[in-house]
Formats: structure tokens, C-alpha cells, sequence
């Protein structure tokens, strides 16, 4: 009997032990899968936030005049090769320094970016949502947004060495060092200060030098007359379009991907919220533009999608449904009186970028403080945050296009401004053989 | 030989082409323009900013005819052209001293048609 | 003996217990990475499907005049936001009911989306396949698809305002009535009648409404004259272009989406069948253009491009990839001989949207009664859907477009048609600077 | 005592055999939750590549003139149809034949598409990375690219039907039988060649026949005269720009996909070369351009940064970022003086494509021979696969090219090329309305 | 009756109009041009092939006017269209036999205004 | 002084330039035209529709000379765009009663070069 019992029970243990060998080996690849699934999200966000730039591109050329166009392209283009460099040398350790050296202020964790070795680069390096490889990319193409928000503010007047020089400081420098007061765990961050995917780590921070461009450079010849203003005509408003669904295309990736894996309940929840702060950013600034223009203007309803967008990046997982849709119709109205405020203070911006991201990053910003349902969060923090952004952000742009403007000057001439960037800066045409009217 | 260059509105290009053909005159020159008259502009609107547009799209024919065409082409543009409303156009009349055909180096007249 | 046996039992027992404890929870870890990626890959087709949206609005740009490309454009953003919006307000719940409280024909669930608490919006929400508000999103950017499909057909003259109008109604209710009636578990359904992922129960109701415009409209000025026919040249074939490619860029997610879960061999099957009935739109449209035109015609290829997606949507995943490609050459023929029949019959349709959309939407759900692999699936019943869809959308497009014409009128005066769009309804250009011929 | 013992071991052995039971079924949720992450990744990338086409056809439609714009886009168009169809009715089974019959040059597994029955279509297929239908779509996009490169070549006077002609034997046969040589396990394989993502069996397979197009057909009219070379602008460059983003983005997919799994530390990896490379490129192309010319050339970033991709394709997952960077950097520079240096010798290709696909194809294969971090890779094998590759498309491309012009001519007459290809062999205009200048 | 032809730089041409507003001359036909003169023109480059651009961006204005508003026009443009540059463009004067208006076929002085 | 107008083929103008300048005629006025005469069209297609174009793209050349450049002129104009196959062009020569530099205030034939 005993032995039978016996004979039993090493059978049954036999059976126990193999399926604990296979269990534990089936769940490292339950664990594993999970672990692809996310990096595989990650990735897809990465190229999503990638094709933003071409959204930058295309908006800002279809909003400026024929003879700038190449230099727009090429701003853009080079924009996003300097940040992905700078962030590799110098950016992704500035912004994760891990420790702090200066406070929670500043830290640097040395030149270059390397992986560490086996699991630690890959699923322990965040808990099994992302590679070592997979975090510096989706940041990497963060950074370089900031300074593509410049450019399209500094448009058709802006040196093109002076902007090149400008872009790698900021985005190599600037960004990352305030990009580490929260993300990279610093002091706003230990605050409770909230910015879910960056309306001002991102949006305000590229706003704010904006700004400051378009005061040193001043505006665009013919622009401003003894009490009037003369608009300067966006040459091509289907690039317009197409640059606005491009941005919201990458959105997608940019607020999905901030969730930082690909959890289905928050991912989805954040495409909704993003979307419908979209959608009503459009109905918003289509009524105020119907409204307070004679007529609906496109340029300001693309505008008012992208404000939409702009405002719900804060807040995009901890708001309702019901709030995004709040907080982007309110920034489609926001931004239409914006836009028209900043012209008749005679703030030159061709885009719009300054009202779209800055003013509307600031909103998004606040509107945590307001809608959140998380009851960590709350205005005044919000406020400081926005605020300490603001200061930085002021002083840094201040200093570069300053310095630049003292040393090397970062206005074209204006024979240069009217015979077009494109000719002047670059030997160039954009539209070979069209026949073009250029009597501004 | 005279020189007659009509401007019309763009949509009424068409109907002059066929006035003009069924008055077998068929060779022209036409560019695209912008005109002032006394037909009023419009307000167009960029970004909150308003603007007056008085410089509005037109069609420019030239015509070069023998003087004996000069009142049939006159007639055929006005058949082509007229609406009755402000912007229907006008025409101008010139002399013109030579015509010379590049294929075969043809001069005067003879040239023209 | 006994006690020893005793001992090694229990420490198997613990080491069983231990391990049955940590198994369960792997087992949900498996399960959970499951119904990520099923998740993900929802998402994912989700902005795929928001792309096509960008896809419309180029494609119908540049198949109109450059004097009414603003008007597209702005159209086109608009039904995005509209789409969206309504069908969080009341679409999504008139489609999805639950419970049907007329017949199988109409149910609604009430206002507004909220996603049910914990693992009944997520993984039990549709059996570990995507979440509550995936669900939402993806179906909503379907329906904008509906209303984008009319804004094409009656280009250049209708009056934007009324245009709004019906996009609104039409997004709202009537798309997601009749989708009741299929993909809501409605009367449809239930008789069999196939659609995949929506020939008739979008392309087709879009394009009924498209006819139903057209006509009550009329053709554009000077597009037919006594006895003859002036074509309008579309102004920018490279943006018709970018707009094909796109769509068909999107139609893996509204194709490949409709799946409804990451089932590697279904949606693998789908992009397969989908690719190869766009490729042979294509070829089909491209001998039949070089045949009956004297020369290729690229707005047939593209045209014809779209007319096998649309040929395949309704039984993507049901027929064979031999069967597919010929559905989709089938619809390349179709669609050119539908081009120019419904041009004899001056229903003026400037980007072929009733040939593509509708015509080849019949075709395709017809074509799931010929095709399909599956047996259940029959001639009649689809025949019996493509009717009653007919027969429905017909009567609330009359209803629709007919009220506003008698109310406030669909179209816009002959000096504004003339003057175009942009700057009637606008006071805006497309293309500022360019020096654009306008004689038609 | 030994009854309650029995009844415990019972008690125990059904709970274990339970969830041995169980367990067996979430194994397998686990293999299944990997394989359909694997799956969509590889669908992810399937479409990234497809997206590819478009920016080709928006890059050579922007590098020409306005007058061949249709021409370009309808090649492009085709293409992608063609490649589609051949490689199902053929290539697949050319470039994948299983057994080679002569030698390891050539096998053919029989004609069309089928997948094998249950699991050996799916999950076995490929060791849970991906479906049947997937591997075949995935590879068929690949197919048709080739064909593309060529296609900006020889375009602005290339016959369609010719181009037509050639493309499908090009695509049909040609780049699949030489691409088993290495992917299809054949002899360059067996070497020990290595080409990861197909710098060389891609890129250069276009480029030998981009390069004997552009030598048979000759340059274009008026390009060069006595001593001297005049430039044909490109017509549009927005669209130039737009065709780099999107070639870029879908360099993701392309080699992204290119694991042929979603393997997170391989995937992330290669986008972070493959990212770096393109960034490099662009400002080695900028240096380079601003140096060598007088001022910085927005069509030589532009070519900078495809060089940059072409030049870390074959080596993107073996090279460390810091060696992408150099490769990609360094494919910036040639790209430059590769494109001065053909239009010098009188090879006028109006789109670089020589210059970007097979100059830093060849570049970035051996560079894998450089930078390899697997001592397995050697200088002498890459270079015998570049000399290998390069004999057999040069000659099947003499062969193709020298026929059709002998049977058919390759060439448009002088007039048609004076008046545009658009006109000539589509009677249409890509911009119609438009006033635009045609002085060449 | 004169027809009086302007070539200027674009930019100016928004001050020209206002010049000859002010001197209540509103009539005009403006059309796109490139024009060779004095002013050098400038080298472009295109992928590596450096090229002269000498044909440079000019507007051309048409405008018909009886003999006594000759001088004021011309006076007017010059007043507009002066920078002291090269460059500034040139003014032409030629007869005009005949001007007829569309709408009412007006015709001679009466029609020009 | 003459003011003559050249209409050629577009491809030709690059010809016509070189041909002129070395006979010392280098200043112009250059626009884009469409032009109807002997050259016959030809069919487009777009979408099953056939049409005709008979406008087809001509450049047309302004170029104002003293009287004794006239003949010079007109024959550089012919070297440079005569093919001898129909669509080769025509010249037109008028009457210029006036010329105004507007940068120096220059009159006639001192201005006009
Ligand atoms: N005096 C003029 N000089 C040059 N162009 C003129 C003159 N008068 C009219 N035009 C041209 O003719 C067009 C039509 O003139 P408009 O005054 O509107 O015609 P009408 O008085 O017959 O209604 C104008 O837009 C302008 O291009
Ligand atoms: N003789 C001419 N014939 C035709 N057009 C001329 C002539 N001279 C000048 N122009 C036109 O006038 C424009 C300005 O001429 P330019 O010589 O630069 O002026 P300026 O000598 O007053 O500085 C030229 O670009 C050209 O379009
Ligand atoms: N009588 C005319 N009036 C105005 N333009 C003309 C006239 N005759 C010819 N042209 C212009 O000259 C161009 C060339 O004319 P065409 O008859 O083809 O030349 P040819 O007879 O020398 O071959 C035409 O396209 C048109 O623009």
C-alpha cells in the first residue's frame, strides 16, 4: 500500500516538477510578451512623434510666402537632426541625470548614450515597458518639437546660421536642463507640479523662445504701416492641412506614448481625450472665427485643432472625457482672440506658434489644476510650475538670440527679406517654374 | 494695321474665343491679369486682419488685324464679352506699324492673319 | 515512513500551492499581454483610419478648382470634428444600443460615453480584445468616413453652412441608425446579410447621400452646355495623389481594424486580400483607361485604386486573395465606365465619389454573395441589405438636403460659384501669390 | 491515517492536474500573446514600408518638372500594383523557393500565393514571429521599391509602356532571383554576406538599373550644352520634402520590420541607428553642401539624409549607434560630391537616385564590413556580394532596357518631351489653372 | 488718348497705387513680368550647377489715359515707384487710337475712365 | 523709338536672349502668354471627357529700341527663334511716343537703354 502510495506520489510529483520547470519558463514569456507589447507601443509612438516634424514643415512653409519656402524645409529638416545629435551627446543625460548635482535643479550624467548590458537595458531597464534604446529615441524626437515650434514664429526674416545656432543650444541645452525639473524627477517634480506629455515641458518651453525670437527680430517688412496692418498671405493652405492632420496623427504617438507603456485602459483613454479636445478646438475656433471674423477661417480652425491639442497634453490621462472636450473647445476660442491680439500688439508671428503653444500650453497647464480628477493636483502648483518655466525659459531664449544678435546679427538685410530667404540664403527656388506674384 | 487689346472678365473668355472664330478671326494672344476699374473689389480676410481687394482677375486679349477687321473684332468681343453688369471690360485700340511672321520672315498684312 | 511521506508530501503540496498562487497570476499576466497587444493593435488601426480623414480632404482638393480649395478644406476638418463629437454625444449609442426598442430597427442607449468601471471597460469589455473607449474611437472615426465621402461629390457650389448642417444630422443619426441595423446586432444581422468592414454600411451610405446631393444641386456652372460636356480640371494632381495613398494607408486600419482583435492569420489575410484588390483596382482601371481613353488617365488609376478597397471592405477577411484581386480588378473596370456613364447623365460628381464609393460598395457587398468561402453567406441577402440601405439613406439624404433647400438653400449664388468658394465663403485664397487661371 | 493521507494526495493531485490542465492552456496564451505581438509589429512595419512608395512618387514628382508630374505619379502609381501582383504571381516564390534547383542562383516553388493549412500558416510558420500572409506582404512591399528607385532616374523622358514593361520584368524576376541569393538562404548566404535590411538587395539592385536607364536613354533635352550644364529645376519642393519624412518614417518599418520580429532589444535598436544615420546624413549633407557650394542646398540635405538611411541599412542591428552616426555622416558627404561628380560626367538622373540608392548602398554594405560589431562579417565577402550583385543587375538591366529599346524604342520623341510627358502620354496636366513657365 | 506701360519693382507696387489714387487716377491693369535691364541680375545654384538669374520679378502696369492726364500719371508712378536705386523700371508712353467700353460701348475719351 | 513685341516658342526664349545680347540688346520685358494661331492644337483628356486646347503656351518679349535698333532687333529675334516649322511666332512693331527712366527722371531715347 505504501508503496503504491509512494509510487503515486513521485508520479504525481514527477508531473508537478516538470510543469514547474515549464511554468516558470511559460511565465518569463507571459512577462515577455507583455514586455514587446509595450516597447512595440513605444516604437509605434516614437515614429508617430517622429511625423510630427514633417507636420511642423509642411504647416509652417503653407502659412509663410512662396520665395521662404526652402528655407522653412530646410529649418525643419535640420531641426530634427540637431535634436536627435544633441540629445545622443548631451540631452537624454541632462534630462535623466538620474542624480542631482545642483539641487533638484540640474544634473549630468556624462557624454554619449550607451545601453547598459543585457536585461538592465531591456526589461528590467523600466519595468518591462521599454529598452534603454526605445527611451532615448521617444525622448529624442520630443526635443527636437521644442525648437520646430520656434521656428515657425521667426519665419521669413530669421538668419539662417544664427537659427541653426540657436536651435542646438536650446534643444541641447535649455530643453533637457528644464525638462529635468520634472520628468527627469527635479524639483517641480517633487512639487506634485502635473504635465502629463509636456503642454509646457514641450509646448511652453519652445513657446516662450518664440516669443522672445519675434520681439528681437521685429516684424516682417510691410507687415505694420503708420496704424494698419497689411496680412502677409499664407502661399499654401493644403500644405496648411496637411501639416495639422499630420500633427494630430502624431499626437496620437505623443500623448499615447506618454503613458510610457502600452496599458490599454489609459492608452485608449488617452486617445479619446485627445481627440475630442481636437474636435472641439475646431468647433470652438470655427464659431469664434465665424463670429468675431466676417467669415470661417481655415488657417484659424487648424489653428484652434492644434490649441485643442496643445491643451489637453497636460492632462490628456487624468482629465474626463467630458473636461478634454472643455478644455480643447476652450483653447479653439483662446487661441482665434490670440492670434489677433498678438497681431495688433504688433507681434509678428506668420503661425500663429506663439498663441497655439504658448498661450494654449499655459491654459492646458493650468486646466490640470482645474479639471483634474486627481485631487493631488492643484492650481497653484500648476501655476508655479508654469511660471518657473516661463522665467527660465525667458532668460535662456534672452541670452542666446541676444548674444547672437549682438555677435553675428540674426535679421537678414532687407533687400534679402524681399527678394525671399530662399534665394538669398540658399541659391533657391521652391516652385521652379511657377509663376508667382511677389509684390509684398 | 491695328493692335486691339481687350480685357474681359476671366469666364468670359470662351464666349469671346467663339465670337471671335465665328468672325474667322482665330489667332490671339492671351494673358492672365489684374485689373482696377470700376467694378469694386472685395474684403477678403487673413487671421483677423482685413483687407480690401481691388485688384481683381482678368483676362487680357491681344489682337493684331488688318484695319478693315478692326470693327468686326470690336463687335465680336462685345458680343462675347457683355453682360451689362460693371466689370465686362474694355477695349483698347492701337497702331501698329509692322507684322512680321518668324517662320517665313513675311512682313506687313500678309503676316497677320 | 508515514511521517516522512507526510513531510514530502507537504513540502510538494506547498511548493504545488506556491506555484498555483504564482501560476494564476502568470496566467493573468499571459491573458493581460493578450489583450495589450489585441489593444494596441485596435489603437493602431484607429489612427490609421483617422489618417484617411487627411486622404479625403487632399484627394477631393485636388481633384476641384483651385479657387474652391479652401472650401475643402475647411469641410473636411470640420466633419472630422463634427464626427467625433456627435457620435460621443448620441452615435456611438444609437449604433451600438444593446437593446433594440424598435423591432431590430432602432435602440438607444442614451447621451453621452462613459466607460464602465474597472475590467468591464477593459479586458471583459469585449472578451480581452480591446477596451470600452478603443471601441469608441475606432467607431467613431468611422463614422466621420460617411459624411467626408458626400463632401466631395458636391464640391465647388453647395453652401458650406447647410453643408454643415446635413453632416451633422447625417454623422449623427442616420449613419449610426442604419449601422444598427448590421453592426449593431440589428434586424441585418440577424438575417445573415455580410459586411465585413462596411462596403455598404459606410462607403454606400456616403455615397448614397453623394447621389441624392448631386442631383438636388445640379452640375457645377459651365460644366455641361448644349449637347457637350467641359471638363473641370482638377487643380493638383499631386495632392489627389498623396490622398490615394493615404487612404489606402488607412484602409489597413479600417480593413485590418474591423477584425476587431490582433488575430495574427485574420488580420494577416486581411492586409493580403486588401493590398492585392487595391493593386488590381489599379491594373483593372489602368487597361480599361488606356482602352476606352485614348491615353492613361491618373485620376482613373487612382480612382480605381480606391474602387477596389472600397470592392473588398465588405468581404476582406471571407474570400480567398485570388478571389480578392479580382474583386478589385472587377471595381478598377467598374469604376471608370461609372465615371464617365454618370458624367453622360450629367450627375455632376467632381472626384467620383458616387462611382467609387457607392457603385463599387454595391459591387463589393455583392460580391461577398459570390466570393465568399463562407457557405452561409447568399446573393439574396446581400442584395436584400444593399436595398434596404438604398432605400433608407435615399430617403433621409431626400429628407435631409431637401429640408435645407427649402429652408435656407444648398447652393451658392452663380457670382459666388464664380468667384469661388475661398473667397465667398471664406474671403480667404488657397494660394497666395500664385497666379492661378480661373476662366471657367 | 494512510485513507486521509490518500484522500489529501487525491485532493492535491486533482488540484494539480487541474491546473496542469490549465496551465497548458495559458502556456499557450503566452506563445499566442507573442506570436500576435510578434505578428503586428511585422504589419506595422508592412505598412510603414508601403507608406515608402508614396514618398517616393511626392520626392520624384517634386524633383522634376511640373510638366512631367502626372507621368511620375502614374509610374509611381503602377509600381506599387505591379510589384504587388508579380511578386504573387512569382517573386515570392522565386525569392523564397525553399530548395534551390540550379545551384544555390535559382529556385522557383510554383506560381501564386497559398498558405499552408492551420498552424503552419500561423504560429509555426516562422516560430511565432509571423503569419504566411504576412511574411509574403511584408517581402512585396520590399519588391516594388526597387522598381521605384529606378523610376526617378529615367524620368521626364522615359516611354511609359516601356517603363512599364521593364518595371514588371524587373520586379517579377530579376530582383527576386538575385535577392535569394542572400535572403533566400542561396550562395552569398552561405558566404557569410551580410545585408540586413538591403542596401544592396534593395537599394543597389534599383540602382545598377536606375544607372543603365539613365546611360541608354541619354540626358534630358537641353540639360548640357557645348561645355556646359544647365540646371532643370525641380518643381515643387514641399513635395520633395514631403517624400524624405515619409521615407524616413517608413525607414522604420523597412528596417524596423527587418528583425522580422518585435524583439524589443533588436527593434529599438535599429531605430535608433537607423534614426542616427538619417541625422548624420542630413548634417554631413548640410556641411558638405555648404562648403562645396556656395550656399546650403535643400535638395542635398534632403538626399543627405536618404543617403544616410540607404548607407546603415545593411548593417543597422549589427553597428553601434556611435558607428551609425559615422556611416550615415559619411553617406551625407558622398552623397554630395556623388551627385556633382554624375552630373559632371553627363549621367543626368534628375533625382540623385544613382547617387543615394547605389553610390551609398555600395557605402553601407561595406561599411558593415567596417563597423560590424560581429567578427563574423568581413571587408572581401561584402565586397564580392556588392561586385556580385552589381554584375548581374547591370547585365540583366542592359539586357531588359537594350531589348525594349530595340523592339519598342525607351525614349519619348523631341516633341514630346518639349511639351511634357503629362501632355504627351496622358493628355493632362498636373496643375490645371495654373500659370506656370516652361522655358526648358 | 495714351496708353502708358510701367515696369516696377513688385514690392512697390502697393505704393504706386497709392500715389496714383491720390491723383485720382484709379484704372489699371497689372500684370506679372520678368524683365532684363540695368540691374545685374543674381547666381543661383541647383544641386551643385551654379546658373545667372537675370531675368528679375517686375510688375507691368497698363494704364489708358487721355492726353491731359499723361504728365500726372507719370508723376504719380515716378512719385511711387522712385527709390533711387537701380532698378526703380521704366515708363512708357504710346498713342491709343481707340478705347471702347464692354458694358456700354461707350467709346474715345468718354470710355477711358 | 519702337516699342516691339515678340511672341516665340517658350523652349526658344533662352535662344532669343543669347541672339540679342550679342547685338547689344539686353534690356526686356518677358511674360507668359498663350497663344492662338496656326499652330494647331491638340487633345487632352481628363476623366472621359475630350477637349481641345488651343491656347497654347507662348513667352512673350517686350523690348522698346530707338529707330535704328529696330531692323537689328527684329532679325536677332528671328536668328534666335526660328525653327521654320509652324508655332515659330510673330513680332509685332509699334509706335513709342515716350520714355521715362523712373530712377533718374531721363527721358526718350537716352532712357531707353
Ligand atoms: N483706363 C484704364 N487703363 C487700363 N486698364 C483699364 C482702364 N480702364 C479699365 N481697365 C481695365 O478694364 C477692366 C474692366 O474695367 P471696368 O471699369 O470694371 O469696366 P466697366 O466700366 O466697363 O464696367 C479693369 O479691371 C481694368 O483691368
Ligand atoms: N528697353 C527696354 N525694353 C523693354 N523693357 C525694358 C527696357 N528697359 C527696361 N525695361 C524694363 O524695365 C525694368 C527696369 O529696368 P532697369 O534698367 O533695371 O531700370 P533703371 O535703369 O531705371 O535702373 C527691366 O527689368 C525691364 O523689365
Ligand atoms: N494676329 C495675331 N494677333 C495676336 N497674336 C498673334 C497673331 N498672330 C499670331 N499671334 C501669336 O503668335 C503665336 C504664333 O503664331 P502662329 O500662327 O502659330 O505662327 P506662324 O504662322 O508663324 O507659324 C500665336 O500663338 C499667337 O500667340
Amino acid at each position: 500500500m505504501v508503496k503504491k502510495l509512494l509510487c503515486l506520489f513521485f508520479a504525481v510529483g514527477f508531473v508537478l516538477a516538470q510543469s514547474t520547470v515549464g511554468f516558470a519558463e511559460e511565465a518569463s514569456v507571459a512577462a515577455q510578451a507583455m514586455f514587446t507589447v509595450n516597447n512595440t507601443w513605444m516604437l509605434v509612438a516614437t515614429f508617430l512623434v517622429f511625423i510630427m516634424h514633417l507636420g511642423f514643415a509642411t504647416l509652417e512653409a503653407g502659412l509663410t510666402q512662396a520665395k521662404n519656402t526652402v528655407n522653412i524645409l530646410f529649418k525643419n529638416t535640420s531641426i530634427i537632426a540637431i535634436g536627435l545629435l544633441t540629445y545622443a551627446i548631451c540631452g537624454f543625460n541632462l534630462m535623466y541625470p538620474g542624480d542631482f548635482s545642483i539641487g533638484q535643479f540640474f544634473g549630468f550624467s556624462g557624454f554619449g548614450i550607451a545601453s547598459p548590458e543585457g536585461a538592465a537595458g531591456l526589461i528590467e531597464y523600466a519595468d518591462g515597458n521599454y529598452t534603454y534604446w526605445t527611451d532615448f529615441l521617444f525622448q529624442a524626437m520630443f526635443a527636437a518639437t521644442a525648437a520646430t515650434i520656434v521656428s515657425g514664429a521667426v519665419a521669413e526674416r530669421i538668419k539662417l546660421s544664427s537659427f541653426l545656432i540657436f536651435t542646438t543650444i536650446y534643444v541641447g541645452l535649455v530643453y533637457p536642463i528644464v525638462g529635468s525639473w520634472k520628468w527627469g524627477g527635479g524639483w517641480l517634480d517633487q512639487m506634485g507640479f502635473y504635465d502629463f506629455a509636456g503642454s509646457t515641458l514641450v509646448h511652453s518651453v519652445g513657446g516662450w523662445a518664440a516669443l522672445v525670437g519675434v520681439i528681437l527680430l521685429g516684424p516682417r517688412l510691410g507687415k505694420y504701416f503708420k496704424g494698419g496692418i497689411r496680412p502677409i498671405l499664407g502661399h499654401n493652405l493644403p500644405l496648411v492641412t496637411i501639416g495639422v492632420f499630420l500633427l494630430w496623427l502624431g499626437w496620437f504617438g505623443f500623448n499615447g506614448g506618454s503613458v510610457l507603456s502600452a496599458d490599454p485602459g489609459l492608452v485608449s483613454l488617452v486617445f479619446v481625450t485627445t481627440s475630442l479636445a481636437a474636435a472641439a478646438g475646431i468647433i470652438g475656433a470655427m464659431i469664434t472665427s465665424w463670429i468675431a471674423q466676417k467669415k470661417p477661417d481655415l488657417t484659424m480652425i487648424l489653428n484652434g485643432c492644434l490649441a485643442g491639442l496643445v491643451g489637453i497634453t497636460a492632462g490628456a490621462d487624468t482629465v474626463t472625457v467630458c473636461s478634454a472636450a472643455i478644455i480643447g473647445g476652450i483653447a479653439g476660442v483662446i487661441v482665434v482672440f490670440s492670434v489677433i491680439f498678438f497681431d495688433r500688439i504688433k507681434i509678428d508671428d506668420p503661425v500663429g506658434a506663439i498663441s497655439v503653444h504658448l498661450v494654449c500650453g499655459i491654459w492646458g497647464t493650468l486646466a490640470v489644476g482645474i479639471f483634474s480628477t486627481n485631487p493631488d493636483h492643484s492650481f497653484m502648483t500648476q501655476l508655479i510650475g508654469v511660471a518657473a518655466y516661463g522665467a527660465f525659459c525667458l532668460a535662456s531664449a534672452f541670452a542666446i538670440f541676444g548674444g547672437l544678435k549682438a555677435v553675428m546679427g540674426i535679421r537678414v538685410t532687407e533687400i534679402e527679406e524681399r527678394q525671399g530667404l530662399d534665394i538669398s540664403e540658399h541659391g533657391m527656388e521652391a516652385y521652379g517654374g511657377f509663376q508667382i506674384f511677389t509684390t509684398q | 494695321m491695328k493692335l486691339i487689346i481687350a480685357l474681359i472678365q476671366p469666364y468670359k473668355l470662351s464666349d469671346v474665343k467663339e465670337a471671335l472664330r465665328s468672325n474667322d478671326i482665330t489667332k490671339m494672344t492671351v494673358t492672365n491679369a489684374l485689373g482696377c476699374g470700376q467694378q469694386a473689389g472685395y474684403e477678403e480676410e487673413y487671421r483677423g486682419v482685413i483687407y480690401e481687394v481691388n485688384l481683381l482677375k482678368k483676362v487680357r486679349i491681344e489682337i493684331a488685324v488688318t484695319d478693315e477687321f478692326v470693327q468686326k473684332t470690336i463687335d465680336a468681343i462685345i458680343q462675347g464679352a457683355k453682360t451689362g453688369k460693371i466689370g465686362d471690360g474694355k477695349i483698347f485700340v492701337m497702331d501698329l506699324t509692322d507684322c512680321i511672321r518668324i517662320r517665313t520672315g513675311d512682313r506687313g498684312e500678309e503676316a497677320i492673319g
